[in-house]
């Protein structure tokens, strides 16, 4: 059994304070805990912790259940939360903050293909300076659970017969400077 | 040995806030540098550039105002008066020669007593740093030869 | 220039403060460098100079010396500035020969080095020396206050002001925009937290208006110009044509009977639209006064000049109806003024996924209170647009308030009247209820009792705010039903909450046109807009411009009891104006150096109270007598001409 | 409105989305608008490149924005929402936060590109509904609607959280130019909420239920086809529809039309020119609303999109 | 016997030499009221012919421009021995005027500004037995008053003929004023412009111009029109002659008395009419 007892020496509030000071995630000890976020959110109802309760965790300074979580990676970025928020907070842009601070800290859900897309779709980029979805979507699937691609084959298909999934590799022509370009930095 | 040099500071602090700012300080006994003279004025907006001139031409070291903040003012928008005139003083003395950090607009509400020594002690130090404020060129200026 | 009035001889006080000051600062040293300075006649240093002995030497020392300046170092002027200018005054020297020096606060508490702190408190005296010198004799000069008063809005705060100052002998203008007083309170159909109904106890306070001798009602009424100061207001009243002769009318109504439209067209704004009017017609059958009023936009006389006019007919004798009625202007003296001009309810269409305007079910509250009113478009009935009764009605609070998008503040009244609104929903029509919280806000007299009575009630309480209404179907139970999403953040998950009707609980915000206002009687509005009170705490119905006080919503958000509190505060102000008769200006202020001044115009702009004017005759500048004590501060910006008078030159 | 618009395609209008750019040239041609491709763009980065490294995904935004700045455009026209939404946020930090506009600078200079400017990011309904106009549009229009009702869909990252492109809340330009072009629409709540963007190939059964949702009510509210403005959600709606009515045995089957394939039709474009022939789901509608038509006007058609590309 | 007049010119453009002409016929009252010792601009007097005279023989002497050089200090002193009066006689004189600007500099920084690297003048030059030496520069420029003592002041670059005419009178008149007196009204020059009444009484100025950007108005008032005209700090008397010629006022004239720091006065002025109020945001950050 789960124990759900917390000891304040779990918490970490200098971690908050830090969180709070990246660029978009400001105005997180603003919030109200109103839940306006979780409701507007299309995929809350999947989450292990609706936005809310994420908000809840960073500002309280439990860093790792919300690193570890799995609802930074179900955020689809449709910022409904972001302009609904009546405090304005960037909500999404925390989501973004947390996600790469989990990679970082390798405390991201294993069994998440998201993750797996992410770094992927990361190297694809930087080796080529487009992305291809096909290339994607194979490289993901390999790399997390070969069985995804089961699904894919009708609708992948479907695609190839309308010309809308290339086998090509798109590249571009200055990639050897965009790759200088991309030095990989954090803003915070 | 010289003494080190102790900068002359003129403020001049608004009746309603500042200055009250600076009455709590002394009843919370905060100890701050004692280079200061504070002239009582009603209101920040109160303060002419010819007095800060003027204390400058009279041998002051720096000049510090200290008004309500923004929207605070007891008299409505004196201090956003103040403000208008201070910029275009610091470029005034600018081009007098005479260092921005000389003159100092600050605002501090009468809660602030803490304010004042932060302030107080900062300017003093920063007064310090750039030394004494060159006196007027001596009257009997030297002739220089032609050429 | 001190030459003029003969030799300068002063006398200066050190004093020790016990150790307070002497401590620190050496204090015989400096009674003995003051001596030294010029014009000092007395220099003394004594333990307690606010003691009586102290001030017993002043006294002394202006007699036996001849002293006709005195300066005292000891405390911050804030504190001793009064005892030491009455002691000059004992003394029988003008007050405003004395100048004081602060070595305690400013000096002595805060520094610790004795020689620093000594050679800063001669400074300062020496400063002071300097400058008492230049001290020219004030006197304080006194304005009349003229005892008739103004009361802008006819809301129970208007109303209230207006009865307190009539009862107490005054006589009051009492100036209204709409048709009749009454304001928002006459729309509401029970009051929280007694439930005791609104008409009860508002309507015999408007008829008292109406029949008070003190009193004179202007509806329909709007205050157009004002200008003076306090204690001597001119204000210029703009009364609108209604078109029905209120001496002349008897109120019988037989004329909205009468009129060509049979059926009521037009939306009737008492009842926020929910039901039709004539062109001819009265707010609300309580109206104050009981006269019609005519519209012109919807009047067919007015459109097409072709109506038979059957109102005048059925008017017969009376002839109270007049067609051709114009605006009047009445020219008003007063010595005070009231502003308790209230507040509008948010826009629900500012937050657009509510679906207000959008699904007819959605409501606002004050809707609801009409249709929950005996009195209202439903008589009492809570009936859907489409005539159904609710099953289901969800009550969102905090629709713009706490919102970064709409309004930030907390409209104080919401959660009460959204309770209140869930058990007469309920008493009417026996809905499930649910209200959706963010924070419970009940801190009033008898409030949190009665958020049991709902809660006693089932009525479910939701603790999330809502983030859609909408009419897309995730399940079959959904169908043809508004749909409430919110995370019920106690349970801990997103509920979907199929409903009949919405209810919007709309904050409070200041009027559209309270800059207008603000401008007109030279007020300020604090961030937000409301109007703002000269101190949040020890002057809450002051305004910064003296003589003009501030009751109800104008000021802020606040509940019927609250706005009639501070009715009654605004009325003890004005009176405690009006029964002094006049008030004592300061006489440290502005004032025209005739012969310097060239009448550039600079310093008028300058002035935030309007009280410097441009003379054409002689083409100088002038201040408005009475408005000289808030002029102190401003000089800094006067080119040449104006100059402010002691201690503060 | 500006003579010529950069033109930033973006990797989805190359793959799945092809159809958009077909109709979107066409559509841009019969209105003679010239539109100029950026030279080598690359990938704006999207959600997931944020993900990972925030700093370089702005860079990536950048560059594009400095390629445009350097070509001397002053509106760059941006279809795939995801795009628009990564270059008007790369505007957005880079303006507000004085750290990553110094290192997007310094980044660039490495590129020898010019520091960014005031490149317009334009998506093609801003510019239809603003510099066009539905008047002009609608004085255009020479083929009359055949087909039934519509719902448009604005999706996500359009609206939010710039909403410059339309209200952020209750979008109604495309609604409007539909109406201009003659296609009847249906009030649809649902034209704002997430299309599940590409959680459909991730966390697979979530992103089809989020579609399914969005299908259902469609046609709850009588429509027979959803219009787009995005290439990931025309994707999302269009090819997993099979899938969904194996899943949940509904027999859902609709169109799914960029928005630029309706309204070039509508204004007379060659039906060959609007890529209307790689619609996987709703064919039978397809092929029943769009017919052929002679070989003349194709030919032509064709001729003048291969100038573009 | 008539009175001793003088008049000389230090640092100055000579314009108020000519300004004492310019009273036209009414000179001949000027030379028919005192003898006219000493006037190197019209008059062939030399030193040595000042040096001969006695102490405080002269009636008054008017001198104008800034002293500069040890040449100009050296007759300044000269003079002053000679004269029971010494009027400071226009701007530089009174305040250091137009030659005042090269006080934002020092000699040496003035010279290399002016020469650089070029033929620049020499102290001395000898010539076959003959030289001739240059008097010396000094590194700020003085109004005449820190030089030497002055007794009344005529302000006015240049002078009017007719506070020239005024000046002569009073001080050939019996009650003499007080001395460091200006010879000129003590209000500012709005007193006498003819654009007053047109300056709005709520004057909130959004940008300032330069004559040369715009048209000018030739009625309105032209601190209104966004002109940095000195007109409210700075003293009357010059009967707005600028003004009249369509240019906003320089400051000529100097301040009046009550006026501390001329240049403190009149920013102040300006920055009161600036219209900012309502975007203190702005404001605020500068």
């Amino acid at each position: 059994m789960e124990r759900k007892l917390k000891f304040q020496r779990e918490a970490d509030p200098e971690w908050a304070r830090q969180v709070s000071e990246r660029p978009g995630c400001e105005g997180l000890f603003s919030c109200l805990q109103c839940g306006t976020c979780s409701g507007t959110c299309p995929l809350s109802i999947y989450m292990d912790f609706a936005p809310r309760r994420i908000i809840a965790l960073v500002r309280e300074g439990f860093r790792k259940d919300a690193l570890s979580s799995q609802t930074i990676w179900l955020c689809a970025s449709c910022y409904s939360c972001a302009v609904h928020c009546p405090r304005q907070i960037h909500i999404t842009d925390v989501m973004y903050s947390l996600k790469r601070e989990a990679i970082r800290e390798k405390l991201y859900p294993r069994h998440l293909p998201i993750p797996v897309l992410a770094q992927e779709f990361y190297k694809l980029v930087r080796g080529r300076g487009r992305s291809s979805e096909l290339w994607l979507a194979l490289r993901m699937a390999l790399r997390s659970n070969p069985l995804i691609l089961l699904g894919m084959i009708r609708t992948g298909w479907d695609l190839v017969r309308t010309g809308r999934l290339s086998f090509r590799r798109d590249r571009i022509e200055d990639i050897l400077t965009l790759q200088r370009q991309l030095t990989p930095r954090e803003v915070a | 040995m010289p003494k080190a040099f102790e900068p002359k500071i003129v403020a001049f602090f608004c009746n309603w806030c500042t200055y009250l700012a600076a009455d709590l300080a002394g009843t919370s006994r905060i100890k701050y540098a004692p280079n200061a003279r504070v002239v009582r004025v009603m209101c920040s907006g109160r303060v002419d550039p010819q007095f800060v001139l003027d204390a400058f031409a009279k041998g002051a070291d720096g000049v510090l105002i200290g008004g309500c903040h923004p929207g605070d003012c007891h008299y409505q928008e004196g201090n956003y008066k103040a403000v208008r005139r201070f910029r275009l003083l610091q470029r005034l003395l600018k081009q007098m020669g005479i260092e921005e950090e000389r003159v100092r607009l600050e605002w501090i509400s009468a809660a602030e007593g803490d304010r004042v020594r932060v302030v107080m002690n900062d300017m003093v130090e920063k007064l310090k740093a750039l030394g004494p404020l060159h006196e007027v060129k001596e009257q009997r200026a030297a002739a220089v030869e032609v050429a | 220039m001190p030459e003029r009035d003969g030799t300068i001889r002063i006398g200066v006080y050190a004093c020790h403060c016990g150790t307070n000051i002497a401590a620190t600062v050496d204090v015989e040293s400096l009674a003995a460098f003051a001596k030294s300075l010029p014009n000092v006649v007395v220099s003394r240093k004594y333990k307690y100079m606010c003691s009586d002995p102290g001030q017993e030497l002043i006294r002394r020392d202006i007699q036996e010396h001849g002293l006709n300046r005195i300066v005292v170092a000891s405390c911050s002027p804030h504190l001793h500035e009064h005892t030491f200018r009455t002691a000059t005054k004992v003394g029988g020297l003008n007050p405003f020969y004395f100048h004081m020096v602060n070595i305690r606060e400013q000096d002595s508490w805060v520094h610790a080095n004795k020689a620093e702190a000594t050679r800063k408190a001669m400074d300062l005296v020496r400063a002071a020396v300097r400058r008492v010198a230049f001290h020219e004799a004030l006197e304080k000069g006194r304005v009349s206050i003229h005892p008739d008063v103004l009361v802008v809005g006819g809301g129970i705060a208007g109303i209230h002001a207006a009865l307190t100052l009539a009862n107490a002998g005054k006589h009051v203008y009492l100036v209204e925009r709409d048709p009749s007083i009454g304001g928002h309170m006459a729309k509401f159909d029970k009051t929280f937290p007694t439930l005791d109904c609104a008409a009860c106890i508002l309507t015999p306070k408007m008829s008292a208006v109406k029949n008070h001798p003190n009193i004179t009602l202007w509806t329909y009424s709007d205050v157009t110009a004002i200008e003076g100061y306090v204690g001597n207001f001119k204000v210029t009243v703009t009364r609108r044509p209604r078109y029905v002769n209120e001496d002349l009318c008897a109120g019988c109504l037989e004329c909205l009977e009468a009129c060509v439209y049979r059926q009521a067209k037009v939306p009737d704004d008492f009842n926020l639209g929910l039901s039709k009017r004539r062109p001819i017609y009265i707010p609300f059958p309580q109206a104050v006064p009981l006269v019609p009023v005519v519209d012109p936009e919807t009047c067919i006389q007015f459109k097409s000049g072709k109506c038979r006019k059957t109102c005048i007919e059925a008017c017969g004798e009376r002839l109270a109806i007049d067609l051709q009625m114009e605006p009047k202007q009445e020219q008003i003296e007063v010595g005070t003024v009231i502003l308790a001009t209230g507040f509008q309810t948010v826009d629900a269409r500012r937050v657009p996924y509510y679906g207000y305007g959008v699904y007819p079910n959605v409501y606002t509250a004050l809707e609801v209170e009409r249709l929950v009113n005996a009195s209202g478009p439903t008589n009492g009935e809570v009936v859907l647009r489409d005539g159904r009764t609710p099953k289901t009605v969800g009550i969102v609070h905090c629709v713009g308030s706490r919102d970064e998008n709409t309004n930030r503040w907390c409209s104080r009244v919401c959660c009460m009247y959204s309770l209140k609104l869930a058990h007469l929903i309920k008493e009417h029509t026996g809905a499930e209820i649910f209200n959706f919280y963010i924070d419970m806000r009940t801190p009033g007299k008898g409030f949190e009792e009665f958020y049991q009575k709902p809660l006693n009630e089932r009525v479910h309480f939701i603790r999330g705010r809502v983030a859609e209404v909408t009419d897309w179907v995730l399940d079959p139970s959904e169908e043809g039903r508004l749909v409430i999403r919110v995370e019920d953040t106690l349970a801990g998950f997103v509920r979907r909450i199929p409903v009949d009707m919405v209810v919007l609980s709309t904050g409070l915000e200041p009027r559209a046109d309270a800059q207008q206002v603000r401008r007109l009687f030279n007020i300020t509005r604090s961030n937000e807009g409301f109007f703002l009170e000269r101190h949040p705490k020890l002057a809450p119905v002051n305004t910064f411009t003296d003589g003009i006080f501030l009751a109800g919503c104008c000021q802020g958000p606040k509940d019927i009891p609250d706005t009639v509190a501070q009715a009654g505060a605004a009325a003890a102000e004005a009176l405690a104006l009006i029964d002094a008769g006049y008030i004592e200006m300061e006489p440290n202020t502005a004032h025209v150096i005739e012969e310097a001044c060239s009448g550039c115009k600079t310093c008028i702009p300058m002035c935030p109270y309007h009280a410097i004017s441009f003379l054409e005759e002689g083409k100088r500048a002038e201040i408005k007598p009475g408005t000289l004590q808030r002029l102190r501060h401003m000089c800094g910006r006067l080119p040449v001409g104006l100059y402010p008078a002691e201690p503060f030159r | 409105m500006p003579s010529v618009y950069g033109y930033f395609p973006g990797c989805s209008l190359r793959a799945a989305g092809v159809a958009y750019e077909e109709s979107l040239l066409t559509l841009f041609r019969l209105l003679d608008i010239p539109l100029e491709e950026l030279r080598d763009w690359n990938c704006c980065g999207a959600t997931s490149y944020m993900s990972i490294d925030e700093g370089s995904a702005f860079v990536l935004s950048a560059r594009n924005l400095a390629l445009a700045h350097q070509a001397k455009h002053h509106d760059l026209l941006v279809p795939c929402s995801a795009c628009y939404l990564a270059l008007r946020k790369t505007q957005e930090y880079v303006e507000h936060y004085p750290q990553i506009g110094r290192q997007v600078e310094d980044s660039l200079k490495i590129a020898k590109l010019p520091p960014l400017n005031s490149v317009r990011v334009r998506h093609p309904l801003e510019v239809l509904y603003t510099d066009v106009g539905r008047e002009k549009i609608r004085s255009k229009v020479i083929r009359q609607w055949r087909g039934g009702k519509v719902a448009c869909y604005y999706g996500c990252q359009l609206v939010r959280p710039y909403a410059e492109a339309d209200r952020d809340h209750d979008p109604t330009r495309m609604d409007e130019l539909m109406t201009s072009a003659g296609v009847p629409t249906v009030e649809y709540s649902l034209k704002t909420k997430c299309c599940g963007g590409s959680l459909t190939g991730t966390m697979h059964s979530v992103g089809l239920r989020l579609n399914h949702i969005l299908l259902k009510e469609a046609l709850r509210k009588g429509a027979q086809a959803i219009i787009t403005v995005c290439p990931l959600c025309q994707c999302n709606l269009d090819a997993y529809q099979s899938e969904i009515r194996r899943r949940t045995g509904e027999a859902v089957d609709m169109p799914i039309f960029f928005f630029t394939q309706i309204l070039a039709w509508a204004l007379g474009g060659d039906v060959q020119s609007l890529g209307l022939k790689r619609a996987i789901s709703g064919r039978k509608l397809v092929e029943q609303w769009f017919p052929k038509e002679h070989a003349g006007v194709r030919a032509a058609a064709k001729g003048e999109a291969k100038a573009y590309a | 016997m008539k009175p001793k007049v003088a008049f000389y010119w230090c640092a100055s453009c000579g314009g108020c030499e000519e300004a004492v002409l310019d009273v036209g016929e009414q000179i001949f009252e000027v030379t028919n009221a005192v003898d006219i010792v000493f006037w190197p601009v019209a008059l062939d007097f030399k030193e040595h012919d000042v040096e001969a005279m006695p102490d405080a023989s002269i009636a008054i002497c008017f001198i104008n421009g800034a002293v500069r050089t040890t040449g100009q200090e050296e007759m300044a002193r000269l003079l002053r021995a000679k004269s029971k009066l010494v009027v400071a006689f226009g701007a530089c004189a009174q305040l250091g005027g137009i030659p005042g600007l090269a006080n934002l500099s020092d000699a040496r920084g003035l010279l290399q500004e002016v020469y650089g690297d070029g033929v620049a003048p020499k102290q001395e030059y000898r010539n076959n037995g003959h030289t001739i030496a240059l008097p010396k520069l000094f590194d700020t420029v003085f109004p005449l008053d820190r030089v030497i003592a002055v007794d009344y002041y005529v302000p006015g670059c240049p002078p009017t003929p007719k506070i020239f005419m005024e000046a002569v009178e009073v001080l050939l008149s019996a009650e003499l004023p007080e001395k460091g007196a200006v010879l000129a009204p003590d209000r500012a020059l709005c007193e006498e412009c003819p654009r007053r009444d047109t300056r709005p009484q709520d004057l909130h100025i959004e940008h300032f111009r330069r004559v040369h950007q715009t048209v000018i108005d030739p009625q309105l008032c032209l601190f209104a029109q966004g002109f940095l005209c000195l007109g409210p700090v700075t003293r009357a008397g010059c009967e707005a002659r600028c003004i009249l010629g369509n240019m906003p006022c320089t400051g000529c004239f100097g301040p009046t008395s009550r006026v501390r720091d001329f240049g403190g006065k009149a920013m102040s002025a300006i920055a009161s009419s600036i219209a900012a109020n309502d975007d203190v945001k702005t404001l605020l950050s500068g």
